[in-house]
């Protein structure tokens, strides 16, 4: 890409991102927005771990919540004493990252003298264990009811106050840039290089004068660093903090994300935060079975795509500069309606078993579809799903090998291509 | 000409509006988790509002032929997502939401839905709360923007104590709680009144344990035997409180456990028979209960959704709110609000007033033990494992209520 | 002494159960170099094959066909979803067995509900085995004991007196070359995978109903079994045992102690807020939090763990 | 004599044993590696060359003995420690950043030597030197024209070559190659001898090798380890003479083939 071109599209997402509170002016989808900043931040920050230095975390949201917590604490003091009011609020976030630091720092230490598999296991240990510890010690992290505070206090800045959501929409916005660019930038630093060093080859990292537990302390304390400063805009933005934010179900949250989103190019954690994001809250509305869904497509990435959405973007980069993703569309067009057959024999089928068995305890049986109330105690729509499930899936076999083949001639073609 | 025709489109748009205004059901936003862990509760709760507003519409709805709907908002238990699922509610321009699974879920409820109606005052939002007992919502944090529909966890306390002074047997009291804010509470309501109605009794543990975290009870029980208590009191829910039961049982520990949930969803499945004669629960009401009439209800209920209707508190709630909706003339929360404070209603599971000075129901409370059903005194088994609740005393609500420290700020 | 004794059996059957996890998860980790996170589901998964066949056909049958369809699906896992994984590395193999126990969760849900199945134990064991001074011990920990221990003794016999032993024994101590070997015997995998997912279900079928059936057991056990194998040190199935049994002991006799930091302060002579709020922790709330924090003394103090010989 | 100040020789092996449990690999060896000399180590599969190069990097540490860099001990040392005190070391087996580019390979082999450490508040591309080492380096190794490849893409030569690359760019005084040839045909070795010699001009070098064309084109000296111990040391003639090398390579059947093997056989 050329600079020209790439300023220019800087400039458009930034509009976009200043347009979005316009466009989308109902109180949801505005808290929803919010929500997709902080998970930005947060899972550009696993992916300093697991995407850059190579170790797969199961505790990263101990950092998260930290951060928040800390944030939390200096925003009620401030409350309470009116110091900095909106200025506070604007510089909030980098409290929270401190506190990030400093337990990345602290942490760190004993789980980054082992990498791998070992870190996987140590890292879900220390998680588990400040998680548990956190309610035992309520004046720090405000037992079951967890830690409020109003942000609204003290002087507003150029009019600003923070009370209004899309005010805090911009904050994040901000802050999400801010942090977004310090990570890119990290990357391209001696320690970032020699992180994804340590990632491919801890050994030779000792051969070369560097310690893979330095340089893995560093970037897990680093990591923190940004986690905190999601951290820190999520007391801002929920205006709470509980001890639930510092648990399993964080961490495996954004895991998905970063992972889902593709853990191979720095933008893949973006997609994956907005991604995972809107399907948690939108998904839930329409079906009970969202997480069993949810952990489906997450299997089904591993095993096809484990470089997430990010590496089929970038399957599909070259041949379309080359314009050669003319001879996939096609195919793809083929492929379409066994897929969406599949599909729905799949949903069908999992809905069907969601409505007759102990999933939802409501006891309710039947739904509606389409204007057609469909009971799941008859056979006609078990019949049907399973015919459509086997039928897709037999259909989309066989279209899918002519895509595979077509795919295979569209990479020689690209690998010519960029040869010449 | 022109004008007039204008006036009279006016005038039809107008009509067009207040009609369908009228036509329009009242939502009710119903904020608990419908996935995840605690789905089940959250849904068994929706299955039982869903039923009693079905009936209150069967019956003629309210203000003159209004409907009640009930829409179901996902909160994941988590504080942050009822925030976002609270926006959602005012973003479809709902005015009343209920919730009750988690004190921390309420109490961010709370702070919110008072922010809102002071940022909106032409869109306020009326919270009824039906199962999140911290006390502390109707004393320091109490606002006129929320109602609670169970009694408060020291009303329990105090209910449970005052049974308990009265039986001499009782020398040696454990407290078995789980740590955190609500287990906390529960132990500090136990020291406080039974050392004030009590003396005598020596309470030889005060034992907190994490939440969920514990998976082998036998040696909490063993050190329970060690210190040779009589009865337990512990405000455990679901696992915590079903393995434990277990757990003593299996150990041969003979003591009494007063429970806060020990007919909470799921808990009687688990315990099953470790728990029979001994474990007994505090209820604002339960099946068994003779000459309720809220019985026949219950039973078409379980036959319909496999689950029991166990939240007599809910009935109590829906039809208070359509009582305070006829008897104010509007579906205004202001005006609901205001009809709410100090109502006086005879329910189906007995006389209820609603506390001026706090919003805190005032109900009868009923102390009943896990007992085998025998068709006769216990009637009804609950979850199907044959063994149902027997009560054991009933308490007036006047007896139930303790002083509050709520100053009420109303809007002028 | 009484108490003692009590807490002793208690804190051994506790440690055992934890063991029987521990190996298979040990065994599969030496072979496979796979961390199965998805093992404590497979744990859950035996205690929910054992309360629906026990229902049907009565708790003995069960306790043995639990663990082989357990095992059945665990081989199947190995064969159709790691063996495919693999070609990617090791951190997409523990994203897959992560997933996997994310499923098996759902799937649990879907079948059985999210509320716990009422699955007893068998009446002819529902008795007092022995009395210590005046304590009654029931029998299913006696018999929860023996199946453990019986299970120790065939996992000794088929390690030292058979091939697949052989082979994973070298795998114990000489991973890098049996992996290195291990394109040849994928089968071996397979069943080694399986056999240790069987295992965890027949863990599963007696702890579910010593404890309790419910979807939430997997995770509530998963993290623990971690923290015994990195204390025992990795791919040691003697160092898993130990800290089984140390982490099971060390539980239950931390319960016991209504001892405090504060006392420790007060005799100090100390009074501040901090030291309140800190110190009143008592040792026997702090329990359940002990595993994780042996778990950070042993990687400070010895970060290959008690019997670990590799590193990584 | 004794007053006379005496230049440390850059590599001391001073009665170095190493044992795994009961076997001992290495049973006391003694090597001085005189500054700015060129030193083969050849001897049979198994007989110790590659443990004494682990010794002696860092990788493993010594059961007994002392081993010294110009007078410094690092018996102990951790070989990143090792490295900075200014000896780097290649790999029999490639050991390169696979997932990185070969200039972002030999620039992570420079950065620490240019004062770099872990440094995250200044850009790499800002780091002219480390940045001019690296393109020196990778011209050096020939392989300007795959700057931009990603290491695990690279052919084998081309891998052996980064190998090397990756060992000398941080300009290390004493560098030990572990079989830099292995594997390769005749050609591609006689242009990784010819490389070596180029790259390693003024430095002290330690090479395990068993291709005695290499060793003969490279070496100063030899020296020749079996069943981890040295039997003998001196210049590539003496060895190729030295009646008791021929002696224990006769001992056994197994010598046999390894003298096939040292004779080019």
């Amino acid at each position: 890409m050329k600079p020209g071109t790439s300023l220019i599209a800087a400039a458009l997402a930034l509009i976009c991102l200043l347009a979005l509170p316009y466009v989308f002016t109902q109180g949801f989808a505005l808290s929803l927005l919010c929500q997709m900043g902080i998970a930005t931040i947060f899972a550009l920050s696993y992916n300093m771990l697991l995407g850059q230095t190579g170790l797969l975390s199961f505790g990263h949201a101990v950092y998260f919540g930290l951060g928040a917590f800390c944030a939390m604490h200096v925003l009620r003091w401030a409350g309470g004493t009116g110091i900095g009011g909106a200025w506070a609020v604007v510089l909030l976030p980098l409290i929270g990252g401190l506190g990030g630091l400093l337990a990345g720092l602290i942490l760190g230490v004993v789980t980054t003298r082992r990498a791998g598999t070992i870190f996987a296991m140590i890292s879900l240990g220390v998680g588990e264990m400040v998680a548990s510890i956190a309610p035992m010690f309520p004046a720090l992290f405000g037992g079951e009811a967890g830690l409020s505070a109003n942000r609204v206090f003290g002087a507003p800045l150029f009019g600003i106050t923070f009370g209004p959501q899309r005010q805090v929409y911009f904050l994040i916005v901000a802050w999400a840039l801010v942090a977004a660019w310090g990570m890119r930038a990290l990357t391209r630093t001696p320690l970032g290089r020699m992180a994804n060093a340590v990632r491919d080859n801890p050994e030779r990292a000792q051969f070369v004068g560097y310690n893979p537990q330095m340089v893995r302390l560093l970037m897990l304390a680093l990591s923190g660093f940004f986690a905190g400063i999601a951290g820190g805009l999520s007391a801002i933005n929920y205006e709470i903090v509980t001890g639930e934010t510092l648990g399993a179900n964080t961490s495996a949250l954004v895991l998905l994300m970063a992972f889902i989103g593709g853990v191979g190019q720095f933008y893949g954690p973006i997609i994956g935060a907005v991604l995972v994001t809107f399907l948690q809250t939108a998904l839930s509305q329409y079906t009970h079975a969202w997480l069993f869904y949810f952990g489906l497509f997450f299997l089904f990435m591993v095993l096809n795509a484990p470089g997430g959405i990010a590496s089929l973007i970038q399957l599909h980069r070259d041949p379309w500069r080359q314009g050669l993703l003319r001879w996939i569309w096609p195919q793809y067009a083929l492929a379409a309606l066994p897929v969406a057959l599949t599909l729905a024999g799949l949903i069908g089928v999992v809905e069907l078993i969601y409505r007759i068995a102990g999933g939802v305890e409501a006891g309710e049986t039947s739904w509606k579809l389409f204007g057609q109330a469909i009971d799941a105690t008859r056979w006609q729509p078990w019949a049907l799903a399973l015919l459509l499930l086997a039928a897709g899936g037999a259909w989309l076999e066989k279209t899918w090998s002519g895509v595979a083949w077509q795919w295979q001639m569209v990479l020689l073609a690209t690998a010519r291509g960029n040869d010449r | 000409m022109q004008l007039r025709y204008g006036v009279a489109a006016f005038a039809l748009t107008v009509g067009c509006f207040a009609g369908s205004a009228f036509a329009q059901p009242v939502k009710i936003a119903y904020i608990d988790p419908l996935s995840g862990a605690f789905a089940n509760v959250g849904e068994a709760g929706a299955a039982q509002f869903q039923a009693v507003i079905d009936d209150i519409n069967a019956k003629g709805g309210v203000l003159n032929g209004r409907k009640l709907e009930l829409v179901k908002f996902d909160n994941k238990t988590s504080p942050q997502e009822s925030l976002i699922q609270f926006n959602a509610v005012t973003d479809q321009g709902i005015r009343f939401i209920t919730q009750g699974n988690g004190s921390s879920v309420a109490g961010v409820l709370i702070d919110a839905v008072n922010k809102w109606n002071e940022r909106n005052p032409d869109k306020t939002v009326l919270f009824l709360n039906y199962a999140a007992v911290d006390p502390d919502f109707t004393n320091d944090k109490c606002s006129f923007w929320h109602f609670r529909f169970d009694a408060n966890s020291d009303m329990k306390m105090q209910a449970l104590t005052s049974f308990i002074a009265k039986k001499p047997s009782i020398k040696k009291v454990y407290l078995f709680n789980q740590d955190y804010q609500f287990g906390k509470q529960v132990s500090k309501a136990a020291n406080d009144m039974l050392g004030k109605k009590r003396p005598d009794i020596k309470i030889v543990g005060d034992e907190f344990i994490p939440l969920g975290k514990v998976k082998d009870f036998a040696p909490y029980v063993a050190k329970i035997k060690a210190a040779g208590a009589d009865t337990i009191i512990t405000g455990n829910w679901g696992n915590d409180l079903s393995l434990f039961v277990k757990a003593a049982r299996e150990a041969g520990l003979k003591s009494d456990f007063y429970t806060y949930y020990g007919g909470g969803l799921g808990t009687p499945a688990a315990l099953g028979a470790a728990a029979e004669g001994n474990v007994k629960q505090i209820t604002e009401w339960h099946m068994n209960i003779p000459g309720t009439k809220v019985e026949q209800f219950a039973v078409d209920f379980k036959k319909k959704h496999k689950i029991e209707f166990y939240y007599g508190r809910v009935n109590v709630e829906m039809r208070m709110l359509a009582a305070a909706m006829n008897s104010a003339g509007s579906d205004n929360p202001a005006k609901v609000a205001q009809a709410l404070e100090g109502m006086f209603l005879s329910t189906e599971i007995g006389d209820v007033e609603m506390r001026k000075d706090d919003h805190q129901l005032m109900q009868n409370l009923y102390i009943s033990t896990f007992t085998k059903a025998d068709g006769k005194s216990v009637k009804y088994d609950v979850e199907d494992t044959g063994f149902g609740f027997k009560t054991d005393i009933e308490l007036q609500r006047k007896d139930t209520m303790l002083p509050t420290t709520c100053k009420m700020k109303r809007p002028v | 002494m009484e108490f003692f004794l009590v807490s002793l059996l208690n804190g051994v059957s506790y440690g055992l159960l934890l063991f029987m996890l521990s190996s298979g998860l040990t065994l599969i980790f030496s072979m496979l170099g796979v961390l199965n996170f998805a093992h404590a589901s497979f744990y859950m998964l035996g205690a929910y094959f054992g309360y629906q066949v026990s229902r049907a056909v009565g708790f003995w049958p069960a306790l043995i066909v639990a663990p082989l369809l357990v095992g059945a699906i665990g081989a199947a896992v190995e064969r159709y979803g790691l063996r495919r994984v693999h070609r990617f590395g090791h951190v997409p193999e523990l994203l897959f067995t992560f997933g996997l126990a994310y499923l098996i969760e759902e799937v649990v849900h879907l079948i059985w509900g999210r509320i716990a199945v009422d699955y007893r134990i068998p009446p002819s064991l529902d008795f007092f085995a022995f009395e210590i001074f005046e304590s009654q011990y029931p029998a299913y920990r006696v018999f929860m004991m023996a199946v453990s221990i019986a299970m120790l003794g065939g996992l000794y016999w088929m390690l030292t007196r058979t091939r697949i032993g052989l082979i994973i024994r070298a795998a114990l101590t000489h991973a890098d070359m049996v992996q290195a070997l291990g394109h040849n015997v994928p089968r071996v995998f397979m069943l080694v995978f399986g056999s240790g997912c069987a295992l965890a279900a027949l863990a599963g079928v007696i702890g579910g109903n010593a404890f309790v059936t419910e979807p939430a057991m997997a995770a509530a056990v998963g993290s623990i079994v971690f923290v015994v194998i990195v204390v025992g040190g990795l791919g040691s199935l003697a160092g898993a045992f130990i800290a089984s049994l140390a982490i099971g002991i060390i539980q239950t006799f931390a319960v016991a102690l209504d001892w405090s930091l504060l006392d420790t302060f007060r005799d100090l002579g100390w009074n501040g807020d901090v030291a309140l709020s800190i110190g009143a922790i008592k040792l026997s709330q702090f329990a359940p939090v002990l595993p994780y924090v042996l778990m950070v003394l042993i990687l400070i103090f010895r970060p290959r763990g008690l019997l670990g010989r590799r590193d990584t | 004599m004794s007053t006379s100040p005496v230049l440390p020789p850059a590599l001391r092996l001073a009665d170095v044993h190493k044992s795994f449990g009961k076997t001992a690999i290495i049973r006391g060896v003694d090597l001085d590696l005189i500054e700015g000399e060129r030193h083969a180590l050849i001897g049979p599969n198994g007989a110790g060359k590659s443990t004494l190069f682990n010794l002696i990097s860092g990788r493993l540490h010594a059961t007994a003995g002392t081993i010294q860099l110009r007078g410094a001990d690092i018996t102990r040392a951790t070989p990143q420690a090792i490295n900075r005190m200014g000896l780097a070391r290649s790999f029999q087996v490639t050991n390169l950043f696979h997932r990185m580019t070969v200039f972002e390979n030999l620039r992570c082999g420079a950065l620490w030597s240019r004062g770099v450490g872990y440094t995250f508040w200044r850009r790499v591309d800002t780091l002219r030197e480390a940045n001019a080492r690296a393109d020196e380096v990778l011209e050096a190794i020939g392989l300007t024209r795959r700057r931009a490849v990603v290491a695990g893409e690279l052919t084998y030569a081309e891998q052996r070559a980064l190998e090397i690359g990756v060992t000398i760019a941080c300009g290390a005084g004493v560098i030990l190659l572990d079989e830099p040839t292995a594997g390769m045909s005749r050609s591609e070795s006689d242009a990784a001898v010819a490389l070596i010699k180029k790259v390693t001009i003024g430095k002290t070098l330690i090479l395990v090798e068993h291709d005695m064309d290499v060793v003969f084109g490279i070496a100063d000296r030899v020296s020749v380890l079996v069943y981890g111990e040295v039997i003998a040391t001196g210049t590539p003639d003496a060895i190729h003479a030295n009646i008791r090398v021929q002696e224990a390579y006769l001992g056994t059947d197994l010598a046999k083939g390894i003298d096939k093997e040292l004779t080019g056989a």
